[in-house]
């Protein structure tokens, strides 16, 4: 009773403390000093279309490089956590629709999958959304089929190398003197085009790699539980 | 939009309270995720500007003026990683629960207070 | 002055104080008996104790240190008498007064307690330290009011020294302290009773219960030394009292005159009143006359 | 210069490779990842000193090509240097501490626990919010998936509590993070001004702010890190309690120029609330664990409290504190985690098993020690700076919370260090251990070591003669191998060594106590040379306590002398400890002398400066010291001598003592406190305090001797009987200095020697006797004068010093007693004096009649002279006694004269005769007339009865009959019965019950406030939320 309280006053002194950023909240009506240096920036310096991706990889790369290791931590120590251990035939069988169904979309979503990541300096999307959407077709076939295995080797590999290529990648800007994931070690192309913005569509292939790969894993250590 | 940036806080505070109220394991981290999504709605909403569109310079935008006709690219970014590491956390956490669960085979909160004072 | 007179002259007095110590002890003695409604022994009766029991032809002793007790007692009375100027003015009875002052006597009383406890306890027999744990405990509540009234005493006449302290006294009985400082007379009286160990502080040397007490052991020429000790030590004691506040004596005649009055209110008191219990006797002592002895200081140095 | 980002790079890369690796082989696996953490750690080394010597200047490192704050930036510059050399430093010892266990664990427990080292360099040099953020995350996924190490319900539950808490309060911080960048359009802290922000941004602020701050676990929104500590393995909470801990502590010290400064002020005072609770928490800890967790949030707290308060500080005091502080908790908590692995105990009462592993114990002690901020680590020093500073800035409650906080902290670390040493191991068991996990903690101990040099050499120029006591315990420890004899004899040749080197650097005060304590230490010391066998662990103790005293007299201003007061308490206690069954009378000695120690911290904060280039006892003269000072630094002095009311520490720690060592205390130490009122006494003579405090403190001294000789009568304990009687003693020497007069100085000074000289020589005697009869209790011997007459004589001219009969020394230190107190007009002190004095007869009969008069036991029928390494220190007293007691000019015109450099002297000395306004004393002249007197009857009786009749035991007059038993006939036990009765109520030991009292109630506060503690997660999260919003509102108002 008292415990009741106790939470009624935390969550009323809650909403007291963070009422006043609601109602006396406005939008601002243009962009700050920074958000523009970025929106021309992305435009002159690194002819990346996508701003947001520019930050994310280019300007804020120390950031994302810091979220790529989060998401391998994550599966680190998920892995850490959790015994792979299958118990085959507890579960029921996926149904006959589903296993059909997903046999062929799963090619089709991967694709989709690394087009997202490839094009994520043109378009919404990136790295992130690609991996995980490369996940999602692991996760249709582990739901298809329970008892599936996956070469943990393969998804290994992946996993590790784009990571520590994608270290190797922001290292050469170091190694060349201008500084630590610069982008600009490799021509930066013309703006609007595939080939464009640099490293950026290295970097997030790479990460969508690394991130479809550990999501899976995460996926298959967990649905490997029982 | 400003609804979003409410529908933010009232997720957050949902989220909170249901950590707080929750008995069950699972439901104080679907509490969390409640939470977090609040959070990462809150963080959208306060790159909005009036009347802009998204920060992709393609056809829509006008590149000389581009700057006058995109909303803040910065918070779009924050929350990629936001999200990411939300979803990092969570995943931890369930896989603490399974391995609590397989010792005790309890999912009440009450149940794991051996540690104390 | 020459150091051989000045010890010839401490033999004279010393033996003129002993002898008349054992005398009063006589006086006493005969005192109680016809209070007591008997006859009583001779005045002299402590002289020929003395000269019986050093007849005594065989000496038990229980080792050193209970050989050496009774010369330590009576070591302690000599030094305290020596230490005490007798008569005002006379070279002959001035002592050793000169080594030290009011403090070093009060110390030196001690002395011989001391060594005699010390002796008594090598003695081996239970009683005797008994005796003395109730001896030195009544002792330590019965120095409090005698000790606040000294203390009284060097506030009124701004020092310790004896011979100082008599001259301040010297020409009408009106200097006295009795009359100058009566809380602190008084205090000290008291006080004196215990120091007496006559009824009712007697415990010490209950003869029912501790037949007398600590010297329980003694015997022979140890006891016969003992005795001897009593005298003279009496004798210190009274003359000090005297000193202190009773103007002290010109002449042999006054001095022997105020002593016995003044042993006279320890005995009459003990002849009137029974024995305390131990814990009775020093609840007594740190009760009235240590309130007198702080009056009797406040009386001299804040009023 | 080795960019340090390579640290993150190369951590990064190898975390991604590692498992890679480890198919090939978990030995290159292991060797890549200890590779990588010392490549760490040598980066953070060279930049370190790069830093330091070379070029202050720090290093900005932009990443992508593009400067700040365009992009994300790191920096390095001294202070992250500084936090990331020690967290690389116990990140890389951890690591090898945990070989073993990685040796077989999953290999991504490796990478984990590489990325979580990584993560603490980025969270540190990184000056971008929310990569802050993004850090903190890295660090605390790593961190949730390593408790796990050792994959228990306990670790597990405990795991996930941190998680949930963790993940709330890195939510707020984000929400913080947002809208800064919201109201400044900018996330990098050095481009951010919050001076303009309106309120709504300063919610922002609160919320980020509150974020870290509850991250560095403030009470009591705490719970969590507490189970953690607990239930998680060793290494590992060595990582989170230390490394993780200071990371994020530099964070909160990198937004602290954003935080307004209520709110700072607020989280400062929150921070000393956590230290002073966490502190009082951990009195009822029985868990190691737990109570270094305990420990380590109340560190914390302060370390916060610190940072917060010094913010205008000059960086000399601010590098010294928080810097000191920090390197304290750093490296004592990491060694001290990694002792419980080792130790495998959870119960703190199960630890008497170290004592298997001796190399063990003393580490554990050295980190125990420098946890509770003792000399010489860098906590002490820390420590004094904080406090000077806190009473510099008025912020006198501060400081007084801190001393509490720190006095409970040392109360339960020091329960442990007893525990320790001296509970018994009942099961016998062993410590299972390796090099891979000692050699970590010896390392850590070693650095801990070193750092105090470097402090006292380059911070203050300090004269490294004040490291002698401990260089002295060093060295004796390294030959701890040669036997006892010989040790001692170069503990002499020390003593001469180093008298000889003082010698020219004294004079009169300080000459006086230097002979007191450096002539009578050795004198006793010889007494030392009956022990036997190696006796380890001893003489380098003596030592260190001989020349903390002697170092005293030539310390210059607050800090040294302060400084040695703290080396020769460690060392007191460390040698009352040794006593057999010294467990708590040791602890209760600890605590009221570092009470005390405290007490005398807080008087010289507030006293003005003093030259630092005069000794204090000189320079001390020259100032006015405040009253609050002196009142301050009275009562510290108070509490080491022993007197009434803080006296319940001297009979047990006495008594549970090592014979010789007691001796040692009652005759040196024990004269410490007095030379404590000398130093003030000096100082007020020429400057009166405006109130009157010595009076009261005379008043103290003279209850003092009249209680302690009281409680003397009432012991069994022959040790005790005499700590009472010392306590009786000091008092008086406490009254007389009080007096400050001239002939209370002199008696002072009187009653000092004569002290060591009769409790020195009464002390050796009885050690002597209780070696021959193996007891303390008195109705337990008894007759002793036939078989050790020596000794019977040591102790008879003893007492007769004592009780201050003519014609021996102590009757001269009763007459200047008496004249200076009614010289001073203190009429009715005298008379408690004068009973005082009295009393203290029986006491001194008892002792003396129950152990050598009396019956002898049968079982002492054997019993030998005491050996004579006890008597020939006796012998020396004895002349010496004897010496003065005949020519007491040798004494009373040196103490004239020294006294006569402060103050006009009041008494004329003619020969022997000492004159004074009230009366008048000649020592040799009383002497010579005792001497005669004596004779006289002696030689009487001698001619009268030459030839006495020996007899045998019990051939007693008894009523006819023989006694029983020597048991029964020796009338000792409960002597003075009959004054309990007189005494009636006023016997009862109140102050004893009032400590006891002050005890309990701690204890119940503490276990009180531990209750918010209830083990629950969700309640843990309530905390969390509820002391937001409580701070909030607080706030607000």
């Amino acid at each position: 009773m008292i415990r009741k309280i106790f939470v009624i006053f935390a969550i009323a002194g809650l909403i007291m403390m963070l009422l006043p950023l609601v109602v006396n909240f406005e939008y601002k009506d243009s962009l700050n000093e920074l958000s523009s240096q970025y929106v021309r920036g992305s435009i002159d310096d690194l002819k990346s279309q996508n701003v947001v991706t520019s930050v994310i990889v280019s300007y804020r790369g120390l950031d994302t490089l810091g979220e790529v290791t989060v998401l391998f931590l994550a599966t680190a120590g998920v892995g850490f956590l959790l015994k792979h251990k299958k118990n085959k035939n507890s579960l029921r069988k996926a149904s006959e629709l589903l296993q059909t169904s997903s046999s062929f979309l799963v090619a089709l979503i991967i694709l989709f999958g690394i087009y997202i990541f490839v094009h994520g300096h043109l378009t919404p999307g990136g790295g992130f959304q690609g991996g995980v959407i490369i996940a999602s077709a692991f996760l249709l076939m582990i739901l298809s089929d329970i008892n599936l295995k996956f070469n943990h080797l393969i998804l290994h590999l992946v996993e590790s190398f784009s990571g520590a290529f994608y270290v190797v990648v922001g290292l050469i800007g170091l190694l060349l003197g201008i500084g630590f994931l610069n982008i600009n070690i490799v021509p930066l192309g013309n703006f609007g085009q595939l080939f464009s913005a640099g490293a950026i569509p290295i970097v997030y292939s790479l990460i969508g790699l690394k991130v479809g790969a550990e999501l899976t894993a995460i996926l298959n250590t967990m649905g490997g539980e029982q | 939009m400003i609804f979003s940036l409410i529908l933010g806080f009232i997720l957050l505070i949902l989220g909170i309270s249901m950590m707080l109220t929750r008995n069950n394991l699972i439901k104080i981290v679907i509490g969390f995720s409640i939470m977090d999504t609040g959070i990462h709605l809150i963080i959208v909403s306060i790159g909005y500007i009036r009347n802009r569109t998204a920060p992709i310079i393609d056809a829509a935008v006008n590149i000389k003026d581009a700057t006058s006709q995109v909303v803040d690219p910065i918070p779009s970014a924050l929350v990629l990683t936001a999200i990411v590491i939300g979803l990092a956390v969570t995943a931890v956490m369930l896989s603490f629960i399974v391995e609590m669960y397989k010792k005790t085979k309890s999912l009440s909160i009450d149940d794991y207070q051996e540690l104390k004072w | 002055m020459d150091i051989w007179t000045k010890i010839f002259y401490a033999v004279i007095s010393v033996v003129i104080a002993t002898i008349y110590g054992l005398a009063l002890g006589g006086v006493v003695r005969k005192i109680y008996a016809r209070v007591h409604g008997r006859y009583g022994p001779p005045v002299w009766q402590p002289f020929i104790d003395i000269i019986k029991t050093h007849a005594k032809r065989v000496a038990v002793s229980h080792g050193i240190m209970f050989y050496l007790g009774p010369v330590f007692r009576f070591a302690g009375g000599l030094g305290t008498y020596l230490f005490i100027p007798v008569i005002f003015g006379s070279a002959v009875f001035a002592n050793f007064s000169m080594a030290g002052d009011l403090l070093l006597v009060m110390y030196f009383i001690f002395f011989g307690q001391l060594g005699m406890a010390l002796g008594a306890g090598e003695g081996g027999h239970p009683y005797s330290p008994l005796g003395i744990a109730r001896g030195l405990s009544q002792m330590t509540t019965f120095e409090v009011p005698f000790a606040l009234s000294v203390i009284a005493l060097a506030i009124q006449y701004h020092t310790l020294n004896i011979t100082a302290i008599v001259a301040a006294q010297q020409g009408s009985i009106l200097n006295w302290t009795l009359f100058t400082n009566p809380f602190a007379v008084v205090a000290a009286m008291i006080s004196m009773l215990g120091m007496n160990m006559h009824s009712p502080f007697s415990i010490v040397l209950a003869p029912q219960e501790i037949p007398i007490g600590p010297p329980i052991e003694m015997n022979s020429s140890f006891l016969a030394t003992l005795q001897t000790n009593r005298g003279l030590f009496v004798a210190a004691k009274l003359i000090l009292f005297m000193n202190l506040y009773f103007g002290g004596a010109t002449n042999l005649v006054v001095m022997i005159v105020k002593t016995f009055l003044i042993y006279m209110f320890s005995v009459f008191v003990g002849a009137a009143f029974p024995r305390f219990r131990p814990e009775q006797a020093m609840r007594f002592f740190l009760k009235w006359p240590t309130i007198i002895g702080i009056i009797s200081i406040i009386f001299v140095a804040y009023l | 210069m080795v960019n340090p980002i390579y640290i993150i790079i190369l951590s990064l890369i190898t975390g991604f490779l590692l498992s890679i690796f480890d198919k090939i082989g978990r030995k290159l696996s292991m060797t890549i990842f200890y590779g990588v953490l010392s490549f760490n750690l040598f980066v953070m080394a060279i930049w370190f000193y790069r830093l330091l010597v070379v070029d202050v200047t720090p290093l900005l490192i932009n990443t992508a090509g593009f400067v700040a704050p365009i992009s994300i930036n790191l920096r390095m510059g001294l202070q992250e240097a500084f936090i990331l050399l020690f967290s690389n430093f116990i990140a890389l010892f951890a690591a090898i501490y945990l070989f073993k266990k990685f040796k077989k664990a999953k290999i991504s427990s490796l990478v984990l626990y590489l990325i979580l080292s990584m993560g603490v360099n980025g969270l540190v040099m990184t000056r971008d919010l929310f990569n802050i953020f993004v850090f903190l995350e890295i660090v605390s996924i790593s961190t949730f998936a390593l408790i796990t190490l050792e994959k228990n319900l306990k670790s597990l539950s405990a795991g996930f509590k941190y998680m949930l808490a963790g993940g709330v309060v890195s939510t707020f911080f984000l929400l913080g993070v947002i809208f800064v960048y919201y109201f400044s359009g900018n996330l990098n802290l050095d481009f951010i001004n919050t001076g303009t922000f309106n309120n709504l941004g300063m919610i922002a602020v609160f919320m980020m702010s509150l974020g870290i701050f509850i991250e560095l676990k403030p009470f009591p929104a705490n719970g969590w890190a507490l189970d953690v500590y607990e239930a998680t393995d060793s290494g590992i909470v060595s990582v989170i309690a230390v490394v993780n801990s200071a990371a994020i502590f530099y964070v909160f010290y990198k937004i602290m120029p954003m935080i307004p400064n209520n709110l700072l002020q607020l989280l400062g005072y929150a921070g000393l609330l956590t230290f002073v609770l966490s502190s009082l928490m951990g009195l009822k800890q029985e868990n190691a664990k737990r109570l270094l967790g305990y420990s380590s949030i109340g560190q914390m707290g302060l370390l916060i409290s610190a940072v917060v308060f010094t913010t205008n500080a000059p960086e000399f005091i601010s590098i010294l504190i928080v810097g000191g502080f920090l390197v304290n908790h750093l490296l004592a908590k990491a060694g001290l985690f990694w002792i419980t692995g080792i130790v495998k105990k959870e119960k703190i009462a199960d630890w008497g098993v170290l004592n298997h592993s001796k190399p063990l114990l003393i580490l554990f002690g050295l980190l125990l020690f420098a946890l509770a901020s003792l000399p010489p680590f860098p906590g002490f020093w820390a420590k004094w700076e904080f406090i000077r500073w806190l009473i510099m800035e008025k912020m006198t409650v501060v400081a007084v919370l801190v001393l509490i906080g720190s006095l409970c902290e040392i109360a339960f670390l020091f329960r442990w260090f007893n525990l320790a040493v001296k509970k018994e191991d009942l099961q016998e068991s062993q410590i299972e251990t390796s090099h891979s996990m000692n050699l970590p903690v010896a390392f850590l101990a070693g650095v801990l070591a070193v750092i105090p040099v470097i402090i006292m050499k380059y911070f203050y120029q300090i004269d490294l003669i004040h490291l002698a006591p401990v260089i002295a315990l060093i060295v004796i420890f390294i030959i701890e191998i040669i036997p006892s004899k010989i040790k001692g004899i170069l503990s002499l040749i020390t003593l001469g060594t180093y008298g000889y080197y003082l010698y020219p650097l004294l004079s009169g005060l300080q000459l006086f106590f230097a002979v007191i304590f450096i002539i009578g230490g050795g004198i006793i010391l010889i007494s030392t040379f009956n022990r036997k066998g190696l006796n380890q662990n001893f003489y380098g103790l003596l030592l260190m306590m001989i020349l903390s005293l002697g170092n005293l007299l030539i310390a210059k201003g607050y800090l040294e002398f302060f400084l040695n007061w703290e080396f020769m308490t460690i060392s007191s206690y460390l040698l009352f400890l040794r006593g057999k069954n010294a467990r708590n009378s040791s602890f209760v000695y600890l605590i009221f002398s570092i009470a005390g120690a405290y007490l005398l911290m807080l008087g010289f904060a507030f006293a003005p400066a003093v030259s630092s280039d005069m000794v204090l006892l000189k320079s001390i003269t020259q100032i006015q010291l405040p009253l609050v000072s002196i009142i301050l630094m009275s009562l510290g002095f108070l509490i080491k001598s022993g007197s009434l009311g803080v006296h319940i520490w001297v009979p047990d720690a006495y008594a549970e003592a090592e014979d010789d060592v007691t001796a040692l205390i009652a005759g040196i130490l024990s004269k410490v406190g007095i030379l404590g009122f000398f130093v003030l006494a000096v100082s007020a003579i020429s400057h009166k305090p405006d109130i009157d405090i010595f009076y009261w403190i005379g008043w103290i001294g003279v209850l003092s001797t009249i209680i302690g000789a009281f409680l003397a009568v009432f012991q069994e304990d022959m040790k005790r009987l005499l700590a009472y009687s010392s306590m009786s003693q000091i008092g008086y020497i406490v009254a007389s200095v009080a007096m400050l007069s001239h002939l209370g100085l002199v008696t002072a000074l009187y009653l000092s020697f004569n002290h060591l000289l009769f409790k020195g020589l009464i002390f050796l005697a009885i050690a002597g006797v209780i070696y021959r009869t193996k007891t303390r209790n008195m109705y337990e011997m008894g007759g002793l004068i036939k078989k050790m007459p020596i000794s019977y004589i040591s102790v008879l001219i003893g007492i007769i010093a004592v009780s201050g009969v003519p014609p021996l020394s102590g009757f001269g230190s009763k007459w200047l007693l008496y004249s200076a107190f009614i010289e001073k007009g203190w009429y009715l002190q005298s008379g408690v004096l004068f009973f005082a004095s009295a009393v203290s007869f029986l006491y001194l009969y008892r002792l003396i009649h129950s152990v050598f008069l009396g019956q002898l036991k049968y079982e002492h029928q054997n019993v030998k002279e005491a050996p004579i390494w006890f008597i020939l220190p006796q012998l020396i007293f004895i002349i010496a006694l004897m010496t003065i007691s005949t020519f007491p000019n040798l004494i009373i015109q040196p103490l004239n004269a020294i006294v006569g450099n402060y103050i006009d002297s009041s008494i004329v000395i003619d020969g022997y005769k000492v004159t004074s306004s009230l009366g008048y004393w000649n020592g040799n002249q009383v002497m010579m007339v005792t001497m005669g007197v004596f004779m006289v009857p002696l030689l009487l009786l001698l001619l009268l009865i030459g030839k006495t009749q020996k007899v045998k035991q019990f051939n007693i007059v008894f009523a006819a009959e023989r006694p029983e038993s020597p048991q029964t006939t020796h009338v000792a036990h409960n002597m003075y019965a009959h004054y309990k009765k007189v005494l009636g109520g006023w016997g009862k030991p109140r102050i004893l019950s009032f400590w006891n009292g002050v005890a309990e109630w701690t204890h119940s506060l503490g276990n009180l406030f531990r209750q918010f503690y209830t083990g629950n997660g969700q309640t843990y999260i309530l905390h969390i939320i509820l002391y937001m919003v409580v701070l909030y509102i607080i706030l607000g108002v």
